[in-house]
């Protein structure tokens, strides 16, 4: 039993993990699985109930050393520490056994362990400066570095691409045929089949079933984990309109991407794909405001939109929903409510002022519509879990109805029902005749695009319509046809 | 005395006097602090608990107003701001409460007496002192308070234009100090750094500046007898005890006594003498010091004896009636 | 589905989160008992009055400070400002003979002249800050040096007492039985506290302080506000030491010296987070209040000059620790 | 993949790094460079000691504030130990008629109860800040308030002559031709400099100051270590205050006050930030010698006691731009 204030984010729950099996916990956004973790890791003492590793009571809250021989985690939330080099990230508190540190053998010990993962980072850049995907995989090389015989990892794919992920599933199941024990977290329920032997549920604080995987069918988890019956997306058809409602021309920003062409029109879903440093995310962002292009112009229903310039590009009418919803996507101790209605602000009231009724009542609205997990509008978002808090971001990009959207791995750590409620927003969007670029390492997201652009080393390298098999698009992705 | 006069109309009830002290933080206003019961004591004048303004001007007038709240028929202040206390002395004056201010004279408004010694006089008189002990020439360096504060501007006023007009030919350094002890030994050793050659010394405050300057001479090798031919001739303000000692063991050759128990018993004096409903004329007083009449008031000019050698002894000084 | 249920928990939250700013009513309510037992004269009209006229320009101070906290920045200026401004502004009206710098603008515009140098020393700050992307702390602590000697030069360090009746008004008036200065620092804190809860641009300061990429994907226009912010700072402080010359009456050389760091007590202890993004202008008043009450109080009692400073901070301390039990979070 | 191509930046960056904590540097050599055109005594062997005596007490007050920012911390009351902790122990020596409070402990004592009392303040603000958790700005604020209180009252003000030879020998003496103050506050910088690039502790303060939740799920003991850096800044200070005691030859009351501005402003133009996390005590020292420098510069020139703030705070301004320049990085 864990209480937040008001809220139960664990309600008698329990789990066990038999020696030996990676274990897959399900369960929507706000079920309660991070707070599983963080009681399960010490960093938490649960209010009613208690842990034990092989029988043994777990140690007491204060040895860390005790908990972190037990067991090694990858949360959540980031753990890296900006200001620190990925070598000293990685050996965090066990940079020397002996008194002084040797940073010459902590680099060489660093580089071997990057190595091994196949992590493509260099150990002596600042932590930083590596994008999300880079600090994930350091914080996986982390974890799976400690020689702990039990490993949980929160959602850890939520942030990595194709190959990565194959790269952590290979990893996974070496270190299972070693007998190491794990508990995996994961929205991805096609993930849990893959590498999970039994899969345990929850919902709405509570433990619902724990069962072999093989035995579940992938309707009936998604069944319990939503508690209704629950159909799988369909893509919808569309057929886009005339208008060019979001156009770039000659776009290129040095070191990220060259001479992009890209037009989108009224009720068209353009998808963006590439692999790792494709430049894909730069691309979106020139697009929104938040990067300034070195040549070239983004134009939005044909008027050319000041370049760098957020509030501009908003105005012109265009929603927008970043990569990183930590960095760029919300403050954490403002409400649903201003977080949601943050950027129509101005069309809450009259003469700058905003009326807190009529926000309140878009927000009331939001939370409906997104199906969002909160105490109300007030509560901070902050205290959300991680997929409501990427369902308030994304309400606030559809709160003004935009023509254009750009929206950037929408569905990074949302659960199976939130993804459906928002690729649903993405594609309602384009049938009222917004357009639509969808950027996503995700192919299941790409699936409602009426067709994918991917890029290759920071150019656009073909259109592939709809209709296109992962394979064929994968092997775009990496480059290996043409 | 002869420049009393009681005029029994003016009132003469008698009544609490409040008392507000400037700071707490240096060592002639703490022997005045000290002072001021004792005086009370023997002048028989019913006090009001002190209030301390700390050296904020701010905080005085607030102080002030608080003294009034509680009754006080006279306030005895000493504003370390002289231009800011203007509209509380007007204030002071509708109410009819007489005011008497320690040290300083207010620019503006309304006093019933001032009394103080002359600050300018102590920059003449240590200006004088040096050029005659130099010879006229040489160099001199000053450790000025604060800039700011009014007490410090006048004998770094007097100071330098003496020097300019009597001594041309001794070269002045002047010192910011902030009257702060950890600059004036930065100061002072830097500027013996660049010029080995200074020969005089003029403290602002013996409270903060004897010790860093004795450290800084000692340090240089300078620290010697007056008889010494490299003897540097140093002369301070104030009048503490230590500056005596110092003074006895040669080691500074004089100070100018700024009488904190003087100030005392005359603010209290002057402020009983108000409560009474006496006045005064502008003259000799009783006291070996003079009255002079200002646009807003009266001042007393308390004497503020040169201490050498040769008088340091002498008991009637306060800095030699202090434990 | 879980709506239906979400939503009922809202009411009591919001009345937390509205309490919050209050944590120090208690802190007031008691200082004002104690201080009735210990003194008759502390709860009377004239010594309230009092209180509030002699907190009234550093009040001026803490509002500015709080907004600049709440977007996540730092001003240590404005101390520098409050008799900076004024001091320049008579000087440039003057004649020489009262000290003047001889330019000899109309004496109207001495108030326009003193809220136009703050509000430059606010944009000066803001420049360095924005655009020169420099640290706020040591920007500002360089601009509060700077600014002082701007004030001590042309002065020479000496009080300017010959002042143009304008500059002598707000500070002295009284209208409609109260200083004009309480009304006019009332009038602004409301003007504060209903412009942080309804404006737009009043609540993109918390955007902006709590998360600022945050706000610049949202489309608020990040380094306008903080400009503003800057600016209105500086604005605040230039009237503030207006309202502290006719008090006055005179422009001291160490007017506001050493204001800064009571300014920073008060919008804490008010429940101002030094980390930006949290607190309001109506925590940031009662925590004025307090400090003025305290202060007040140990004047009247009349404690030692010597340890008046132990009890002052103590009684800091323990507003901050009934502020801390009675707001239930961690501080930073 | 991209493996080949990312890997080549890492040498440049490597460098860069390093460089960071230089950024003064260059200021450095220019200030030496225009001062030894300036003046001839500036670039002189015993002016440069002098500088480095005269800042030795101030630079362990950096060096121990640049700890507590590195971990995220901040303490203002570090000025008020500097006066305090000597003079409590002195008066806890010397007999009453020396001003004492007639205790009578033995003298040899005094200064290992002045670095005990520097390390009891430092306990009792991480007690509050670390176990109540209080603002650190505002418990170390008051605290600036009381400690300064708590010298103050059992002075009563007064300047401290009469000393034990002990409590002024560090401060006087010469070693090897150097002051000792310069040997001491040397010794520490180079084992704080050891101390933060090669202990576990030391890199643990970059930990917790970076993200405490990431530094206390990796383990470290978070409380532990901040309070160990409460209490060491503590003892440095009363350290200091030794120094500056011999240097000085007294107790005066005002020993410390606002030095804390220039502590602060040494420790961020030298690179520690104010967010914690981040600079290194190599760029405190460098800052710490700017501005000796440029204070010994700016009194060989013997520039106007009422400019002198102006020229001072624009240097300070001019360091940090080219700081920021070479740095490369918005600051904070
Ligand atoms: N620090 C906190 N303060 C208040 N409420 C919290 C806090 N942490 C979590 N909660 C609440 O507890 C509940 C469970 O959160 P938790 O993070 O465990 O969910 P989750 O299952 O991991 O969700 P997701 O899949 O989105 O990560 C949520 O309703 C969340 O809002
Ligand atoms: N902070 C940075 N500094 C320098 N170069 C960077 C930085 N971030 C990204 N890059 C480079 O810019 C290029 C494009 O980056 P971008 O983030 O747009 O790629 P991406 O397609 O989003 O990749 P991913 O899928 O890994 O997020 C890459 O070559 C990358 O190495
Ligand atoms: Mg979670
Ligand atoms: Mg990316």
């Amino acid at each position: 039993m864990k209480r937040f204030g008001p809220t139960t984010a664990l309600d008698g729950a329990g789990i066990s993990i038999a020696e030996g099996e990676t274990h897959a916990l399900v369960g929507r956004n706000g079920a309660g699985k991070s707070t599983l973790v963080s009681i399960l890791t010490g960093l938490q003492r649960p209010d009613e109930g208690e842990v034990r590793f092989s029988g043994e009571p777990a140690p007491a809250l204060g040895d860390r050393d005790a908990w972190r021989q037990r067991v090694a985690c990858v949360y959540q939330k980031s753990t890296i520490i900006p200001a620190l080099t990925v070598a000293e990230n990685l050996f965090l508190n066990r940079q020397t056994e002996g008194r002084l540190i040797n940073w010459r053998a902590l680099r060489a010990r660093a580089r071997e362990l990057l190595d091994t993962y196949e992590v493509d980072v260099d150990p002596q850049a600042l932590a930083g400066d590596l994008g999300v995907e880079q600090r994930q995989l350091v914080e996986i090389a982390r974890a799976l570095s400690f020689g702990a015989r039990f490993i949980i990892l929160d959602e850890p794919t939520a942030r990595l691409d194709g190959p990565a992920i194959e790269r952590l599933f290979d990893r996974m199941r070496a270190l299972r045929r070693q007998g190491v024990t794990m508990m995996y977290i994961s929205h991805h329920l096609d993930e849990v089949y893959e590498i999970c032997q039994s899969v345990t549920v929850f919902r709405d604080a509570r433990h619902i079933m724990t069962a072999p995987v093989a035995d579940l069918p992938h309707d009936e988890l998604v069944d319990a984990m939503t508690g209704e019956a629950t159909a799988a997306y369909q893509a919808r058809a569309r057929t886009p309109r005339e208008a060019v409602v979001l156009a770039a021309s000659g776009l290129s920003l040095a070191g990220r991407y060259q001479d992009v062409e890209l037009s989108v029109r009224s009720g068209e879903v353009v998808g963006l794909a590439g692999s790792g440093s494709s430049g894909k995310v730069s691309l979106a962002e020139t697009l929104v405001g938040l990067r300034r292009a070195d040549t070239g112009a983004v134009t939005v229903n044909g008027r050319a939109v000041r370049p760098g310039d957020v509030p501009a590009a908003l105005a012109a009418g265009l929603g927008f929903v970043p990569e990183d919803r930590h960095h760029q996507g919300f403050v954490p101790l403002l409400s649903v409510a201003e977080n949601g209605t943050m950027s129509i602000a101005h069309k809450l009231g009259r003469l700058g002022a905003v009326s807190p009724a009529r926000r309140r009542a878009r927000a009331v609205r939001m939370i409906q519509d997104l199906d969002i997990k909160t105490e109300g509008p007030d509560q901070p978002v902050g205290d959300l879990s991680g997929g409501n808090a990427q369902k308030v971001v994304f309400a606030r990009a559809l709160a003004d109805d935009p023509d254009a959207l750009v929206v950037i791995n929408p569905t990074a750590g949302v659960d199976v029902k939130a993804k459906q409620a928002l690729l649903g927003a993405v594609e309602d969007a384009a049938d009222r005749g917004a357009g639509a670029v969808l950027v996503s390492d995700e192919l299941d997201d790409l699936r409602i695009c009426d067709r994918v652009l991917v890029m290759f080393h920071g150019r656009v390298v073909k259109d592939v319509p709809r209709g296109w098999s992962d394979h064929e698009l994968v092997a775009v992705m990496e480059g290996i046809e043409e | 005395s002869d420049t009393t006069t009681t005029t029994p109309a003016a009132g003469g009830e008698g009544g609490k006097v409040g008392i507000d002290h400037p700071r707490a933080d240096s060592d002639f206003w703490n022997s005045y602090i000290k002072y001021v019961p004792e005086m009370a004591d023997e002048l028989d004048v019913e006090l009001m608990t002190a209030t301390n303004s700390q050296n904020d001007v701010a905080k005085l007038v607030n102080n002030v107003q608080a003294l009034i709240g509680q009754g006080a028929k006279a306030i005895v202040m000493a504003p370390q701001d002289t231009g800011a206390i203007a509209s509380t002395l007007q204030n002071l004056e509708n109410k009819n409460i007489p005011v008497v201010t320690v040290d300083t004279r207010p620019d503006k408004g309304k006093v019933y007496m001032v009394v103080r010694a002359d600050n300018r006089a102590y920059g003449t008189k240590s200006c004088e002192y040096l050029g005659e002990q130099l010879g006229g020439k040489g160099k001199v360096v000053q450790l000025m308070g604060a800039l700011s504060s009014i007490n410090g501007r006048d004998r770094a006023e007097a100071f330098g234009e003496c020097m300019k007009e009597k001594f041309p030919g001794i070269e002045v350094f002047d010192e910011p100090t902030e009257w702060e002890g950890s600059k004036a030994a930065s100061m002072l050793q830097t500027r013996l750094e660049q010029h080995p050659d200074v020969k005089g010394i003029y403290m602002h405050a013996g409270g903060v500046h004897l010790a860093p300057t004795l450290q800084v001479l000692k340090q240089k090798g300078l620290l010697l007898p007056p008889d010494d031919p490299k003897h540097v001739v140093v002369i301070s303000n104030d009048g503490i005890p230590q500056e005596f000692e110092a003074i006895r063991k040669g080691e500074i050759d004089a100070t100018i006594s700024q009488p904190a128990d003087l100030y005392a018993k005359y603010a209290l004096y002057y402020a009983k003498a108000a409560l009474e409903g006496k006045t005064f004329e502008p003259g000799a007083t009783d006291h070996d010091s003079t009255i002079i009449e200002l646009p807003n008031g009266l001042e007393d000019q308390l004497p503020a004896p040169l201490v050498t050698k040769d008088n340091v002894e002498d008991q009637t000084l306060w800095g030699n009636q202090v434990k | 589905m879980t709506t239906p249920t979400a939503l009922t928990p809202a009411v009591p939250r919001l009345r937390l989160a509205r309490f919050r700013d209050l944590t120090l009513v208690p802190v007031i309510v008691l200082l004002l008992i104690v201080g009735a037992f210990l003194d008759p004269v502390f709860l009377t009209a004239g010594n309230l009055t009092n209180v509030l006229q002699q907190q009234a320009a550093i009040s001026l101070l803490v509002l500015a400070e709080a907004l600049i906290l709440i977007s996540g920045k730092f001003d240590l200026s404005l101390e520098s400002t409050v008799g900076m401004a004024p001091a320049l502004a008579v000087l440039l009206v003057v004649p020489v003979s009262a000290g003047g710098l001889g330019i000899g603008l109309p004496a109207v515009l001495v108030i326009p002249l003193c809220l136009l140098i703050g509000a430059a020393i606010g944009a000066f700050n803001g420049f360095l800050i924005i655009k020169f992307q420099l640290s706020a702390f040591i920007v500002t602590l360089a601009m509060l040096i700077i600014v002082h000697g701007l004030h001590l030069g042309p002065t020479e360090g000496k009080t300017l007492f010959e002042l143009p009746e304008s500059m002598l008004y707000l500070g002295g008036a009284v209208w409609l039985g109260l200083p004009a200065s309480i009304w006019i620092a009332g009038a602004l804190f409301a003007a504060g506290i209903a412009g942080l809860a309804y404006l737009r641009v009043g609540r993109s300061l918390y955007a902006i302080g709590g998360n600022i990429d945050a706000a610049r994907a949202a489309g608020i226009r990040v380094d306008r506000v903080l400009w503003g912010v800057f600016i209105l700072g500086g604005t605040l402080a230039a009237l503030a030491g207006i309202l502290e010359t006719g008090r006055l009456g005179a422009i001291g050389s160490g007017m506001g010296v050493n204001w800064i760091f009571m300014v920073f007590a008060a919008a804490v202890i008010g429940g101002v987070s030094m980390d930006g993004g949290k607190g309001t202008i109506l925590g940031a008043l009662t925590g004025v209040l307090v400090i003025g009450l305290v202060q007040n109080l140990l004047t009247l009692q009349g404690v030692s000059g010597f340890w008046q400073p132990v009890v002052y901070g103590t009684i800091i301390l323990f507003a901050l620790m009934i502020s801390r039990i009675a707001g239930g979070k961690a501080q930073d």
